[in-house]
């Protein structure tokens, strides 16, 4: 055929959000369709942005502690973890060897929250009635339960300190556990029995929205969405932060990067929380659980002065490398406060992943990409 | 039993029939249906929206509506009174008339369409000889409604899902009728009440869909009435986490209801139908017609739930490729086996040929539609 | 591979490149950014192909635009590179055509800090509005009282028929005239280097 | 076609269960029904969890643990503690706030205020059906609204209450054995008169 012969057509412009049932919050992504295709996607944030630095810069440093709850509000404690990192890195607090095995059972319980509900999510994305979700909700409830006991919010958890975690596990709580950890496999099992076969989800997941290895490692892209990419890189592994190296797991690889591989990444990474929190039930020793030098930091945040100076950590967090870059000139407020966010900077291959794709499509990329507004648009 | 609804309207038409002239005994009978009908219709949707909730919430390890009423049975009643009361928004740039019309247009149709399904042994309305055409045409009709809705509202969302339902709606009419056809062949008539009766052997229980081309036909029969009725996993035109609401977005108040009502109304006789071409109708043992009817009927709505409950959504492409690609030829090739069936002399030929050739072209199909086969994946692990 | 040796790697590479460790970065001239990143992304000792994190920081005297960098390949990290610019003109070479990574740290650096990234496909504001004036994160940022009718406020009210007392006004127009006050009071950390 | 069917016979499986197996409150199972119908049912109370705090007396609402010492004004982060210190007539500073507000709509729960107060005074309440019809002014605490007393607290949080009673009555020997010290110490003078019943004030904010 033809130029002759074609018709002139013109590009539909669509705002996808701010107010849309699948954008996982006020999030709007502006399309140009061509019928059903992408032509071009340009996502547009900072409708829940709140300034989340400057308030940080403001207040004492552990006043920010329950900030990071609300930047990636589905996995509070990871992002406590990351904080309470970067704060102990800058002022050279030691963390009681007990503290060290709670914040990587609490840190692993939040991974399998994350991607039980994302996988979950993705489902109602490719629209499913929100049979998986509620699946998946099943599931976390009881964990958030364990939150709630552990930490009084099943949410906002606010329970890392720095040197250490708010309060011991209550009594029962670690036999609760073992016992949640001893069913999730099951419930994984009848999990994958529902979606991964699927032949819809597989016809709509499989060869969308391919990510290749180089872009991956050029856009910073980190997470299960990188590995999904075959991008060989788990912080956990590198960093070997907390006491990760005394964890035997595995990091999951895919080759392809669509969103199939995202989503059996997630499946398979919960396998491998699955066995690091059944080693850490296992050897978690009794002792403090807060480091007596910084215990009283708790009585008067403001008297907590780290000495001037700079650091940045950072975790795997379930979405990717959550890292706080932190300066310090002295003061019980922090010079400068950084969050780096990863769905943030997942985001940016949002339009190399859509284009050509139909509208449909979109939605499930920005569900594989796993984003919450609240850390997006700290 | 059996023909205690039609012995009812005997009674009330002998009734008045002793105090009114023969021609309004007749006007008075159609009367009657069509008051059956309407009340049906609407009581139906009613419940059919509240045994969905139930199901789902079931499935989904909810209780569901509990609250109005006993098991929630008051709550279809409690979303009437909510839906009559609110504030029916009528966007600024619409076309206030055709915005209006076209929630009407849609529910005329799925009223319609009762009048040729048969309830129970002399219980269809009408007795049209081109009974399953009718059905057929008149349904398609839906299209226009849903199209008028998406366009008049002025939103893109609407216009999307109305052009995804007219793509959609077009291309799964034609594999829906074409595996229809077989039926048609073996009883010879286009009466749905002929097609019934055609299955009335062994006790009520030889239907179409025991035959492997009536089987095969059954399935393709049915993906196609689910994609008729926009539900899931063909749910496109209204796909919530994409377009909204496709082309209900912008309706409100009792319009809204209007579009539900159809919806529900065409579930409910897409299944009737269905369970009327293959699964024998009102054909059964022991229990009364009507009884049977329901019974299959409700088990097909029961499964296009079970559908919603448990699929995602088909993308649009992959929609048409399905139609396109694999139900159209392959109910044309049912076509010919059921041809065949008729053809062949004794009883074991016709089995192996038809199930031969039906595995062979399946397999065929599936080669051909290769792109659309999902692939197995293993993954790495690194240490 | 620590900073020293990024450092002696550099000066191999670079004579006459101008470096300094300060808080065990790498202090560089906005100019050098580009060849330095460069090098240290494809040279066989760094191969530093994962840029983590972008951000700017505010010493009052300067501005710094902070990058950490990491290696998949060789798994070390991180090597943090410093540019430091003058508030006036804060103006640094993009890394968006080395790392894309950088595009939208790079758009929340200019957004919040207001560090000209030169080079940079789209550099627009990314959380706050189009339109919106001044740049949050800096420390001399007054916050928009909300409790006070600005200039604009007064403007749009008229526009829309609401009569603003006299008083009002004249207050409006005070603020208005006075612009917005520096405010830096704190004390400076990494000013004395 | 097999994924699709297996699929649909797990929602199957779960649609029977439900049926089968009503969930208790916190209970681990992964089968049957887990809908908590929340006004007549409710999950187990932890004992842990924190919502708004509120202030404790001991006795009487007189009583009242806290100092007025803003430090939890202070440590707030979203600074949602407004505390006034009372004086009596001789503009001399008394021991208790005068005013003591929390405005809930900022409170985040984050529980510092009861890490930070030396006093024991402040604590999160299990308390989380608070609204009212209009925006501000219900959700706005005063002292008044925010008192509750010890055996309140007592029996929200058993083992809290069991280990603060214990540091306070060791803080109280300790002090009484001071006091007994610095009497002996110097025993000419007598020491300070405890002051038993705190002097009853005109509340200034009614």
């Amino acid at each position: 055929m033809t130029d002759s012969l074609l018709q002139e057509t013109e590009t539909l412009e669509v705002n996808l959000g701010p107010q849309h049932p699948s954008t996982h919050g006020v999030f709007r992504m502006n399309v140009k369709l061509d019928g059903e295709t992408i032509v071009s996607l340009k996502p547009v944030m900072g409708y829940l942005h709140r300034n989340h630095e400057q308030i940080a810069e403001n207040i004492s440093y552990l006043g920010s502690m329950p900030y990071t709850d609300r930047l990636d509000y589905f996995n509070s404690m990871s992002n406590n973890f990351a904080y309470a990192l970067a704060v102990e890195k800058l002022a050279k607090i030691e963390v009681p060897e007990r503290a060290q095995y709670i914040r990587v059972i609490m840190a692993e319980l939040t991974r399998l929250v994350n991607h039980v509900s994302v996988t979950g999510f993705l489902l109602n994305d490719l629209g499913a009635f929100f049979t998986p979700v509620l699946y998946a909700f099943r599931e976390r409830e009881k964990i958030l339960d364990v939150f709630e006991e552990t930490a009084g919010s099943r949410m906002m958890c606010n329970y890392f300190r720095f040197g250490g975690v708010k309060l011991d596990l209550p009594p029962g709580v670690l036999d609760r556990i073992r016992k949640i950890v001893k069913e999730f496999p099951k419930f994984l099992d009848e999990f994958e029995g529902l979606l991964t076969q699927n032949e819809i989800l597989c016809m709509r997941c499989q060869k969308v929205g391919v990510l290749p290895f180089d872009l991956a490692l050029s856009a910073s892209i980190t997470g299960p969405m990188a590995r999904a990419s075959g991008v060989n890189y788990d912080i956990r592994k590198v960093d070997n932060y907390s006491i990760y190296n005394r964890f035997k797991f595995k990091v999951p690889l895919g080759k392809t990067g669509d969103v199939y591989d995202r989503f059996m990444i997630r499946i398979l990474e919960m396998r491998q929380s699955v066995y690091i929190l059944e080693q850490a039930l296992k050897e978690i020793p009794e002792g403090p659980v807060l480091n007596p030098k910084t215990a009283a930091l708790a009585k008067a945040p403001r008297n907590f002065k780290p000495p001037a100076g700079e650091s940045y950590g950072r975790v795997e967090s379930p979405k990717g490398e959550l890292g706080f870059y932190l300066v310090s000139d002295g003061t019980p407020q922090p010079w400068r406060y950084h969050v780096r966010a990863p769905s943030f900077v997942n985001l940016t291959v949002l339009e190399d992943l859509c284009l050509g794709h139909k509208v449909a499509d979109a939605v499930v990329i920005l569900g594989s990409i796993d984003i919450v507004l609240g850390e997006v648009d700290h | 039993m059996d023909s205690l609804f039609v012995n009812l309207k005997k009674g009330l038409l002998d009734f008045l029939s002793s105090f009114l002239p023969a021609d309004f005994v007749m006007i008075a009978s159609a009367l009657v249906s069509i008051i059956a009908i309407a009340i049906l219709g609407p009581f139906t949707m009613m419940y059919l929206t509240w045994f969905e909730r139930k199901l789902i919430s079931r499935i989904q390890n909810r209780i569901g509506p509990n609250r109005v009423g006993i098991f929630g049975l008051l709550q279809p009643l409690a979303d009437g009174v909510k839906m009559l009361t609110k504030e029916d928004i009528v966007p600024d740039g619409a076309d206030k008339v055709v915005h209006f019309l076209a929630p009407v247009v849609t529910v005329i149709p799925a009223l319609l369409v009762f009048s040729v399904v048969p309830f129970g042994r002399n219980m269809a309305a009408v007795d049209l000889n081109v009974g399953f055409l009718f059905f057929i045409a008149v349904s398609a009709t839906t299209t226009i409604a849903i199209f008028m809705g998406s366009w008049a509202s002025r939103n893109k969302f609407s216009l999307l899902g109305g052009m995804r339902s007219v793509a959609q709606l077009v291309s799964y009419e034609v594999p829906m009728v074409l595996s229809a056809v077989p039926v048609i062949l073996a009883t010879g008539s286009l009466s749905t009440v002929s097609i019934v009766e055609a299955q009335s052997g062994w006790h009520g229980l030889k239907w179409f869909v025991f035959t492997p081309w009536g089987l095969v036909a059954f399935v393709i029969f049915y993906l196609c009435g689910v994609a008729e009725c926009n539900r899931t996993p063909f749910d496109i035109p209204e796909g919530e986490s994409e377009i909204v609401a496709g082309f209900h977005t912008e309706y409100s108040g009792m319009k809204f209801a209007l579009w539900y009502m159809a919806e529900f109304m065409n579930v409910f006789t897409i299944s009737g139908l269905t369970a009327t071409l293959f699964l024998g109708g009102y054909q059964g043992p022991f229990l009364p017609s009507w009884v049977w009817f329901f019974t299959k009927t409700y088990a097909l709505v029961f499964v296009m739930m079970w559908f919603r409950g448990t699929l995602p959504r088909l993308r649009v492409d992959q929609l048409m490729g399905l139609a396109w690609k694999f139900f159209l030829p392959f109910t044309l090739i049912n076509l010919f086996v059921a041809g065949l069936w008729f053809f062949l002399p004794t009883r074991g030929l016709r089995v192996g040929v038809s199930l031969a050739l039906l595995a062979v072209s399946f397999g065929f199909l599936v080669w051909v539609n290769k792109p659309f086969v999902p692939e197995k994946r293993m993954y790495e692990f690194a240490e | 591979m620590n900073t020293a040796e990024i450092k002696s790697l550099l000066e191999k590479k670079f004579p006459g490149l101008e470096i300094k460790i300060i808080n065990d970065g790498l202090v560089l001239k906005p100019e050098d950014l580009p060849r330095v990143a460069k090098l240290l992304k494809e040279s066989p000792e760094s191969k530093l192909d994962y840029l983590s994190l972008i951000t700017g920081v505010d010493y009052v005297e300067f501005l710094e635009s902070v990058y950490h960098l990491y290696s998949v390949e060789k798994r070390v990290g991180p090597v943090v590179l410093k540019v430091r610019v003058p508030r006036t003109s804060p103006k640094i070479p993009s890394l968006v055509p080395l790392y894309r990574g950088a595009e939208f740290q790079e758009r929340e650096a200019y957004d919040m800090m207001g560090i000209v990234y030169e080079g940079h496909p789209d550099l627009r504001r990314i959380f706050m509005w189009e339109g919106f004036e001044g740049f949050p994160l800096r420390k001399d940022y007054v916050p928009e009282d909300e409790d006070v009718l600005e200039w604009e406020d007064v403007e749009w009210l008229e526009r829309h028929g609401v009569k603003v007392p006299e008083e009002y006004k004249a207050f409006a127009q005070q603020l208005k005239a006075a612009g917005k006050e520096a405010r830096a009071t704190r004390p400076k950390p990494g000013a004395e280097a | 076609m097999l994924g699709v069917l297996r699929g649909m016979g797990i929602t199957f499986k779960n649609f029977v269960t439900s049926y089968l197996f009503p969930r208790r409150a916190d209970s681990l199972d992964t089968a049957g029904m887990v809908t908590v119908q929340y006004p007549e049912e409710r999950l187990l109370e932890k004992e842990r969890f924190r919502n708004f705090p509120f202030l404790i007396y001991d006795k009487t609402p007189d009583d009242l643990r806290c100092v007025a010492c803003d430090i939890c004004a202070k440590e707030c982060p979203p600074k949602c503690i407004y505390i006034v210190r009372e004086f009596d007539k001789d503009g001399k500073p008394l021991k208790r706030p005068a005013v003591f507000d929390i405005d809930l709509t900022v409170c985040m729960n984050c529980g510092i205020c009861e890490e930070a107060c030396p006093f024991d005074a402040i604590f999160m309440d299990h308390e989380f059906e608070i609204g009212g019809a209009e925006r501000q002014q219900s959700l706005v605490y005063h002292k008044d609204q925010l008192l509750k007393p010890a055996t309140y607290f007592a029996k929200i949080r058993p083992t809290d209450h069991a280990t603060i009673e214990e540091k306070r009555r060791k803080e109280a020997e300790k002090k009484a054995a001071a006091a007994k010290q610095s009497s002996q110490g110097a025993a000419q003078t007598p020491p300070p008169p405890p002051p038993a019943v705190p002097p009853k004030s005109p509340q200034p904010n009614a």
